[in-house]
């Protein structure tokens, strides 16, 4: 089991994660983009490539191991988060990613998504949020919006959506973050950054689904209004944002304020300054989530939001076979043999 | 008065009490005091209702019956020879069970008139006062009183002192059945190590109960059980649930692998998490899930990894594994899918035995998704057969069906224990790779018994993926071509049928090879039929009998067993499951014999159904 | 040249391109239009996997293939008269389907090089210069560009205008084959109705394809294909969802019961869901809810509350309700589970058919689960099947299986829809309060066919309390009592035996009623083998056909059919399902022609079958 | 079905909602506290007993419809909230309870709980929290303390475990509250509460199971130590707790601190006053949930934490039926017919 195959090279690059697999999203699908990214960033992890392991559950999102020459598990509906929890639990030395989508993770999903954030395992949970399912051609999702017409619900949706990151918190997630397709240069960051954290890394992407979603996440992504709509927010720096940083954010007490920066009424140093540790604050900061079309909305954060390392699942379930392991050897024969035994000649 | 020794070839001896009377303790360490004395045992721990009822009632009542004797044993016997009740409601229920003539032990403190009415008796109406029991032999004595001033000097609350009753009539049972008592001191020492008095109380309540038999002038006879005529060898008691958990650490070990058991709790199966959990120092990972889904889910990761993946529940978590076992078929990774049966459907009885889940082992997933299926037939055999179910799993990698049920998960019997060095070997099918090879990888390149490879992440050159959709042959990429597909299922199906190929012929367990009837049986039956078979042929009725382990495949000689036979019974707790696979796969017009009553058959049902059918 | 039309008797189009190419469109509307011509039809859309491709690619093709002709038609045909391809990849994937002989119609611009590198062919190898086709005959057009010119001064954007294409191709087709224009302008003027220049730009395409083969001097000849002689009626085109859509929504209404639909989306079934969603004013509660689980459960709630629940889902999600149809079955409540069968196991292929979750439907649950199963025949028989399942599901007060697959659920035919006066009534079994009662209510109370009544919350004096539990009969009240549980699991099978006596005698729709041979069907092929027996019967064989429509029970009359026949064959798009059942349910050594391919039987697969059969 | 049976009076008691079924709770068990208190509440919240249904899953708590008078169902184990679900859309004007466990709603019925609580119907779900499963016999529950020794955790759990109240505000709960099996006149006003709140209402009951997991709350239901562990908090009142009221808590910008009342430093107006409907300061209480072992730990909050209305899905799902019905005859033979049809003669 330690042979090498000589033709494999020692260290790799984002080319060597291409699979012969063709790429089946549909042209233009936002999956291409953070397919790309992952790729671009997975060399540079210090991982070897037959490390890492990619399990999803069923979605368009789910269809990603196949294209990463990694091992990979393509599973079934909304269970990646559980079956990762197997594999991570019982090969801690391992590199799991998992992948899913809104209705994978959070929909049929949603009992492990909660139960993995809480035992806090050392993986990383990519969450293609599209606001939609794409698999099945276009029925609302647990994140659509309010209203939103789809296949399923053609006089709009009443449901009202989970903020995927505030339902995280609630969980005991020790990292969050968000990112979005559009952004390479930020979703690269937030990909290592998710990487890198020890423990359950939840990072959400707002993904364009330009099938049957199409723009939902453009306030965001588009030239015209993202610096107007889109708070990046960084540790230990204040929050700012708007054409020009013209905007931030100051904290009254418990109540976040927008301040005009411009009228020298505000300065930065007024402004509340992101820490990724303060849970209470990255709470708040997960309820930025106002539709853009509100009065005097919030803009959305974008950026890990929350980080703080605490003991892992798999830590600790190994420590406790370490220590019983020291405590009683482990003879067959004794626990075969029992408390009582007789002989019969 | 002189107390004489009678020797008996065996004895059923029913426990009846409250829940809280400590009634399966008293059960379990009469049997381990039974076993050491070398008789041959069977068990029946027949719990109430999944949650305690208030004390005294009817839906409160636990009981426990064992058979011993000075032969074979292969059941807890049908009706008892000796009733021991604690309550009245504890008679009341049981004493249906006691055999004409038969012997009732009482507490009579527990047909007081709140205990009475507790068992919607009428206060004048106290069976051991109203001639009722006047078929009986009836010894009563306070046994509450007793052991309340037995013991007072310790110091104890009333609670406390309650509690040690049971080991009154532990005592006095085993002075009556000339049991010694140090097997039952070891255990209450151990038990009740961190508090002394506690334990020196109990250890006296054993006492003043032996004395009592000894000196209370109440018992005419006192009998003995010789030790039976066993297989030479070294022996322990054991219930299936133990059993199987042993199986999996044995079936680990030998095969090299880390076992990981991911579970949610559920009767009659958690017991199955409770051992396992206490064997970390063997390198188990015993993972409790959120639910089913994540259990079995977690353990097909687990297996993805390398571990001997094993998941367990019954009924009501079947159902919910049944989309996952799918994919484990899809995946073909080995993965031991564990069922404790117990009466359905929906909730149904918890804590009550059937085996009707075979179907449901068959045919329970969508699509055409077979897997191979094996039953244990004792609780002792649940040991071998787990072990095989792993060895199975792990060399055919596959996933597959291990089938108990809740009267062999809690039932024990002696069990002549191998030793870890004489176990088969067990040998994992590794993918490697080939220093030499310019092609990439294949997961789903086969061997002649069409037997896919284990691809181990970690290692550098097996990179795969793998997943639920269909898959090209060899490649294992998605493919939705029509002829593949077809191809694909059919590799699957033989897949399984192959591993009849390597499995021994069934043979038989009574009877010659050919005949007027053959019984054939699967599963916990296998003990009664045994029975039956043998007090057949002590009236000069010879039967045949076959106990199916492997349900699916079945073996390869069973086309041919069955064509040798005029008739063919199948006893199964169920309306027909087997029966219904037999009839249609061999086209034999078996005859079901059929009980759904969350009860074992006894011995006698099974006898006058062959007789019936010889008549 | 003068264009001569030449009358045929039936026709098969395949239609074939990218899934970008609108070809599901082309294939509704000339089904549409050739339905108003009154023409017998069965269609089958075939689906690529269920995610996109990139264009052009062989993943990515699409198919629509229609069969009609002026006589009764069942099926959409096995191979086909005319091939219709937008590119490369359209014609490399669907040539295998075409009769020898047969007419290639292609557009030349989705031959290009890079057209041809997608589909996996070499530039010099183009199949259209290359000779590969000379069996056929072949009519090339540049059908993109010829677009294009054609509506230029509409303005729009090449994404736009390319678009259109379709329309180009089904105006021609519809030249081809003399279908009128009128429903697919109608079509148009609808779908556009917001944009006004979008709409004339696609009715011009439709205009100028049907012109082209008025003028561009290809064809030597047409086709007309005259009216069948069908039953007098209304008729409409309907798919199998849509029918069943319509048979609840029908049935809710009938019976006076709200409507609620609890689901979770998947393929094949989603679409019932998204047609029920259109029906709001119905008063149709469609739910979607966070999984299947959950999806029966909320419907269970409903049903409990006096709504008509029905739930639904495919393989996998069917996997995961089997633990609430447990609970359904001990309820005792009505409840329709629908599932829409695709190509297991796992995700197995999602857009494909099969029939392989017939055993799963009658086992797929832990204990003694026993619950009716239907299924339907055809597209339109989705209507009339649904309807009697929700009908016994609440006169029955039971849960209930439909079953259909991908092939039923997206193939259409015409309907001879009923009136809704006409249709049968529904009779819910309410629970009334005895004005007079001093007992309480009994809500395991039965009918004389075993029926309990339901209990709405709501009414005074109903009050009760159900569960998963097993029941002391007629009480209701939790019961452990053993023969009770043997009497409750065998009245609940019982119930669902005595559906029979309600149910007509199986039929037959082809042959004698005895003889030597009998093909015994079930569910969607039904129309091939209708097809097969029509054709051997043209060549002089004379087999019987029944089809069963009820699985479980069967048929009052069924042990006397199958004893009456010296052989039975049993075609079944699975590895032997129902084959399985007759031979162990009546002891018939019937033979199994079975297809697993994710498609459907061909008539000459089941013709051959026969003819060896009687060989 | 509008006929009355005469013996059953219009007005009800406690009494009429005893069952004939003996209760099967072991002796002393804290299930027995809490159906006292409901049959104690139900009659005065202005209900007609055959508009109540009490919807459970599987567990002891579980048991709870058998011994109530009103319509019932024990379903299967964590599905109780689906049903409810189910039954409240279909049947709006009904009134639904769910007495549900620490597994049944946590464990296995996770998804369904949150789910639940973002659609937001307008039922009661009353959480019967003992931190073990009774029912199986004592296994760890999501909600047992880290290192709890159980059947299943011989050498102490590993998990984290979940802060019930915290997961359902991350999932969008409007109501959250929580009280004792021990404190008969608080859980009585805050089953009443729960009630009378639209929307869902959880509350979370801490149940002591004296079989399984003895004494798991006694630090809050104690005499000797509920004044300083326990902190009842009331809308529009200052948060105080302590023996003879010593002690309060403030709030230093977003920093909860606990403050000495009795040495004059600080006074009652210095303290935090409860808002049940602020998110964010709610979200804060619900994060005390310190092991009370710490050191400087703050007390655990009992009351009513959050409470601010939102519409309901099943009100929603009407008013789009409504909508749809004033648009459209529902007349079944056009649909039936559709879009095209033809006549054979
Ligand atoms: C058990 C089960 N239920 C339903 C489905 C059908 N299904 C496949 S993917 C999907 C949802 C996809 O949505 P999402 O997770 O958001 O992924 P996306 O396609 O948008 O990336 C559904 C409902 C399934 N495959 N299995
Ligand atoms: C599908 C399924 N899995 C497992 C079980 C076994 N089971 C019954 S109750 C229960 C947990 C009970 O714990 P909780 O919900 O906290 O209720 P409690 O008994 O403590 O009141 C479990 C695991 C079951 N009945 N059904
Ligand atoms: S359907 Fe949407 S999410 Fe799926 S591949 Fe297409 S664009 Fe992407
Ligand atoms: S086991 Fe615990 S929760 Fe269950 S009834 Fe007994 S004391 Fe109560
Ligand atoms: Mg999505
Ligand atoms: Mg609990």
């Amino acid at each position: 089991m330690t042979e090498v195959l000589q033709h494999i090279p020692e260290v790799f690059t984002a080319k060597d994660l291409v699979t012969d697999q063709e790429v089946r999203w549909c042209p233009g699908c936002g999956d291409y983009s953070i397919l790309k990214q992952v790729q671009t960033v997975m060399p540079n992890l210090g991982y070897k490539k037959e490390e890492i392991v990619f399990v999803s559950g069923i979605g368009c999102s789910s269809r990603f191991p196949y294209y990463m020459d990694t091992f990979g598990m393509h599973s079934i509906h909304g269970r990646a988060t559980a079956i990762a929890t197997g594999l991570k639990t019982s090969r801690p030395e391992l590199n799991v990613w998992i992948v899913t989508g809104d209705g994978d993770a959070l929909s049929i999903g949603g009992n492990h998504f909660i139960h993995l954030l809480r035992r806090n395992l050392d993986v990383n949970l990519l969450l293609f949020n599209n606001q939609i399912y794409g698999l099945t051609k276009g029925q609302y999702s647990p994140t659509s919006v309010e209203g939103q017409v789809t296949k399923s619900t053609p006089f709009g949706s009443l449901d009202h959506p989970f903020n995927p990151l505030a339902l995280a918190m609630g969980a005991d997630a020790s990292f969050v973050a968000r990112s979005m397709d559009r952004d390479p240069k930020h979703l690269q960051q937030m990909i290592e950054r998710t990487a890198k954290f020890k423990g359950t890394s939840l990072l959400e992407i707002y993904q364009n689904c330009n099938v049957f979603n199409d723009g939902a996440f453009f306030t965001y992504t588009d030239k015209e209004t993202k610096a107007g709509e889109a708070l990046f927010v960084e540790n230990g720096k204040p929050l700012i944002y708007g054409e020009g940083n013209n905007k931030g954010i100051r904290l009254n007490n418990t109540t976040p304020e927008i301040v005009d920066l411009t009228t020298g009424e505000f300065s930065t140093t007024d402004l509340w300054v992101h820490d990724e540790k303060d849970y209470l604050k990255s709470t708040l900061l997960t309820r930025f989530f106002d539709s853009p079309d509100l009065e005097n909305h919030f803009p959305r954060p974008f950026g890990v939001l929350y980080a703080k390392e605490r003991p892992c699942y798999e830590d600790a379930v190994h420590a406790q076979i370490a220590y019983a392991k020291e405590g009683k050897e482990a003879d067959l024969d004794s626990i075969i043999r029992g408390r009582q035994t007789w002989v019969v000649k | 008065m002189t107390i004489e020794t009678k020797r008996l070839n065996d004895v059923v001896i029913r426990f009846a009490g409250d829940s809280g009377d400590g009634i399966q303790l008293i059960g379990t360490e009469f049997t381990n005091a039974t076993a050491l004395l070398q008789n041959d045992l069977g068990t029946f721990p027949d719990f109430p209702a999944e949650i305690r009822a208030p004390a005294g009632t009817l839906a409160g009542v636990s009981g426990y019956q064992i058979h011993f004797g000075s032969h074979e044993i292969h059941t807890p016997g049908d009706d008892c020879d000796t009733l021991v009740v604690m309550n009245a409601a504890g008679l009341k229920k049981n004493v249906e069970f006691l055999k004409k003539g038969g012997i009732i032990i009482a507490n009579e403190d527990g047909f007081d008139n709140k205990n009475l009415r507790l068992a919607n008796i009428d206060e004048n109406d106290n069976p051991l006062k109203n001639g009722s029991l006047d078929g009986f032999s009836v010894f009563t004595a306070p046994i509450t009183k007793l052991t309340r001033e037995g013991i007072k000097d310790f110091g104890l609350g009333t609670k406390e002192t309650d509690r040690s009753r049971n080991m009154f009539v532990l005592g006095l049972i085993s002075w009556l059945y000339n049991r010694p008592l140090e097997s039952s001191i070891d255990f209450i020492n151990k038990k009740f190590s961190k508090d002394r008095t506690i334990a020196e109380a109990n250890i006296k309540a054993l006492h003043i109960g032996y004395s009592f038999g000894e000196t209370a002038e109440m018992f005419a006879e006192r009998y003995e059980i010789l030790a039976a005529p066993m297989k030479p060898g070294h022996y322990r008691g054991i219930t299936g649930n133990q059993a199987a958990s042993l199986g999996l650490v044995a079936a680990s070990q030998k095969a090299g692998l880390q076992l990981f058991y991911g579970t949610y709790p559920i009767t009659p199966a958690s017991d199955i998490l409770h051992e396992l959990a206490r064997h970390k120092n063997f390198g188990v990972i015993t993972f409790q899930a959120e639910d089913e889904i994540a259990a079995i889910s977690s353990t097909i990761g687990a297996s993805y990894g390398g571990s001997l993946g094993v998941t367990a529940s019954s009924g009501p978590g079947i159902d919910l594994k049944s989309e996952a076992m799918g994919l484990a078929i899809m995946l073909e990774l080995p993965l031991v899918v564990i069922n404790v049966q117990r009466a359905g459907p929906s909730t149904g009885m918890p804590t009550k035995t059937e085996q009707s889940d075979l179907l449901l082992a068959y045919f329970g997933r969508h699509g055409e998704a077979p897997m191979p299926i094996v039953a244990a037939n004792s609780p002792a055999d649940c040991f071998d057969t787990i072990y095989e179910a792993c060895k199975i799993a792990v060399e055919f990698m596959t996933p597959i069906f291990f089938l108990s049920d809740a009267y062999l998960a809690n039932g024990a019997e002696p069990w002549r224990f191998p030793e870890a060095k004489d176990l088969d070997s067990i040998t994992p099918q590794y993918a490697k790779v080939d220093g030499t090879a310019t092609q990439k990888y294949q997961p789903y390149l086969r061997d002649n018994r069409l037997v896919r490879q284990w691809a181990l992440p970690g290692i550098k050159g097996l990179e795969n993926r793998i997943g639920g959709l269909e898959k090209e042959d060899i490649t294992g990429n998605i493919s939705y071509d029509s002829k593949n597909h077809e191809k694909m299922v059919r590799i699957r199906a033989q897949k399984v049928e192959n591993i009849a190929q390597s499995l021994p012929d069934l043979s038989f367990d009574a009877g010659a090879e050919s005949g007027k009837l053959l019984i054939l049986g699967w599963g916990s039956t296998y003990g009664t039929i045994k029975t039956a078979c043998q007090e057949l042929k002590k009236e000069g009725i010879e039967v045949s009998h076959a106990h199916l382990r492997w349900l699916n495949p079945f073996p390869k000689n069973l086309a041919k067993i069955l064509s040798s036979f005029d008739k063919v019974l199948i006893p199964e707790n169920n309306t027909g499951q087997l029966q219904l696979l037999i009839k249609g796969k061999y086209m034999v017009d078996a005859v079901g014999l059929n009980k759904i009553q969350g009860q074992p058959f006894t011995v006698s049902e099974i006898s006058n159904k062959v007789k019936e059918l010889l008549a």
